[in-house]
């Protein structure tokens, strides 16, 4: 499943719905997101997460869909919030369960390196030096290249 | 044609979002961004490097060489900071 | 902080507690493993987990020492239960949390790894074959040996 | 010294700990494990296959040829499988 919100998630509850009565479940992975007070050495006030609704769905399905393919996942669950968000606040939630580790691990790490790269949001942040858009940084582009495959382009 | 602007393209073309009538000539995205550019000086700023400028054709990423046309909705954007 | 227990334990609390108010952490990566209900292609109606009393504690805090020492982690949580487990109840948790998502994934896969090829925990399962103890996983050593060291032997 | 026992070689050995007093030749981890082997067909049979029996001494995993005393508390199991 997929959500795109902009109120907080509640991991532990998040997980137990995730997990349910599924007992083929081996390993559970949950990666989550929060908003630092720091970011490329200057204090962050706020932050405000703008997101092009209706592509960002489709975007975030598509790429569960994908993982789901690629791994053999029990379940996978994308969570992510937009709008104004200050430092401490999480931002993503990614959960991913499969019978062993292995698989557990890989789908959620890929998951991570492709919201970095692909999901429509963009970090609008708040410092003493004044407002700025969130750069892109090139080390997350190496991250998400490592999943290419032959059959994809982009 | 519906076009959307997001992060600091909206905020340099000061619009985030348009709907345009193309002329007969754009029949690409790379059209379309030449064509754009020439509407106002915010627009050529904002569009200035297109290394920096993402596109999506009715919700998908699309390449430069992308078709495009009166009934798309087009979004352009910088490369996301999500996640 | 590490923590063997009988008792189960409450992830979404764990990870509040963990991190507190520390506005520092951009990643927090949180590792579940469940008692499943067929292994080996045999079904598992009950396990028990057999443990060290005392060198579990103190291989634990080693290993959490060395993973704090190799990564620039914000902090490090492992919490492993012992005794009579049915299948879907939770077995260990493992959070990593730091300022960037690379450093908490591979803190925290170098831990699990870890886990399950030195901690001195052994399972037995009852099946409709029998009871039995589990086999250790040459997969399980092979995953392990990806984290080795040259100034570490073992 | 106190010898500890786990899992299936506790079961197989039918003790989980015992109080032994070494002789005077055995100083190493190997020469521990050939005077078990000697003690009983139960400890022979527990112990037969080394491959499989992971030792810690004082509550750090040890080699074959690490130095054991009366003092010490020698644990024997089979390779680990929590996690």
């Amino acid at each position: 499943m997929i959500r795109v919100q902009q109120e907080d998630f509640d991991v532990g509850a998040e997980i137990s719905n995730f997990v349910g009565s599924d007992k083929s479940i081996g390993a559970l992975v949950t990666f989550v997101g929060l908003v630092r007070d720091m970011n490329d050495g200057d204090a962050v006030a706020d932050m405000t997460l703008e997101h092009y609704p209706g592509m960002t769905e489709k975007m975030l399905e598509q790429i569960r869909a994908e993982a789901m393919e690629r791994w053999p996942l029990s379940a996978s669950l994308i969570v992510h919030r937009y709008g104004r968000l200050a430092p401490g606040e999480k931002i993503v939630l990614v959960i991913t369960a499969s019978a062993h580790r292995q698989s557990a691990f890989e789908a959620n790490e890929f998951l991570v390196d492709w919201l970095k790269t692909k999901a429509p949001f963009w970090k609008h942040e708040e410092t003493p030096e004044g407002a700025r858009w969130v750069s892109a940084r090139s080390s997350d582009d190496a991250a998400a290249a490592r999943w290419a495959r032959d059959s994809q382009k982009q | 044609m519906k076009i959307l602007y997001f992060a600091w393209i909206r905020t340099k073309i000061g619009l985030s979002e348009e709907v345009v009538e193309l002329p007969g000539d754009v029949s690409t995205v790379s059209d379309l961004l030449d064509w754009l550019r020439q509407r106002g000086p915010q627009h050529a700023d904002a569009l200035e490097d297109e290394s920096v400028v993402r596109v999506a054709v009715n919700e998908e990423y699309a390449q430069l060489d992308a078709p495009v046309s009166n009934a798309d909705e087009v979004a352009l954007f910088p490369p996301v900071t999500g996640g």
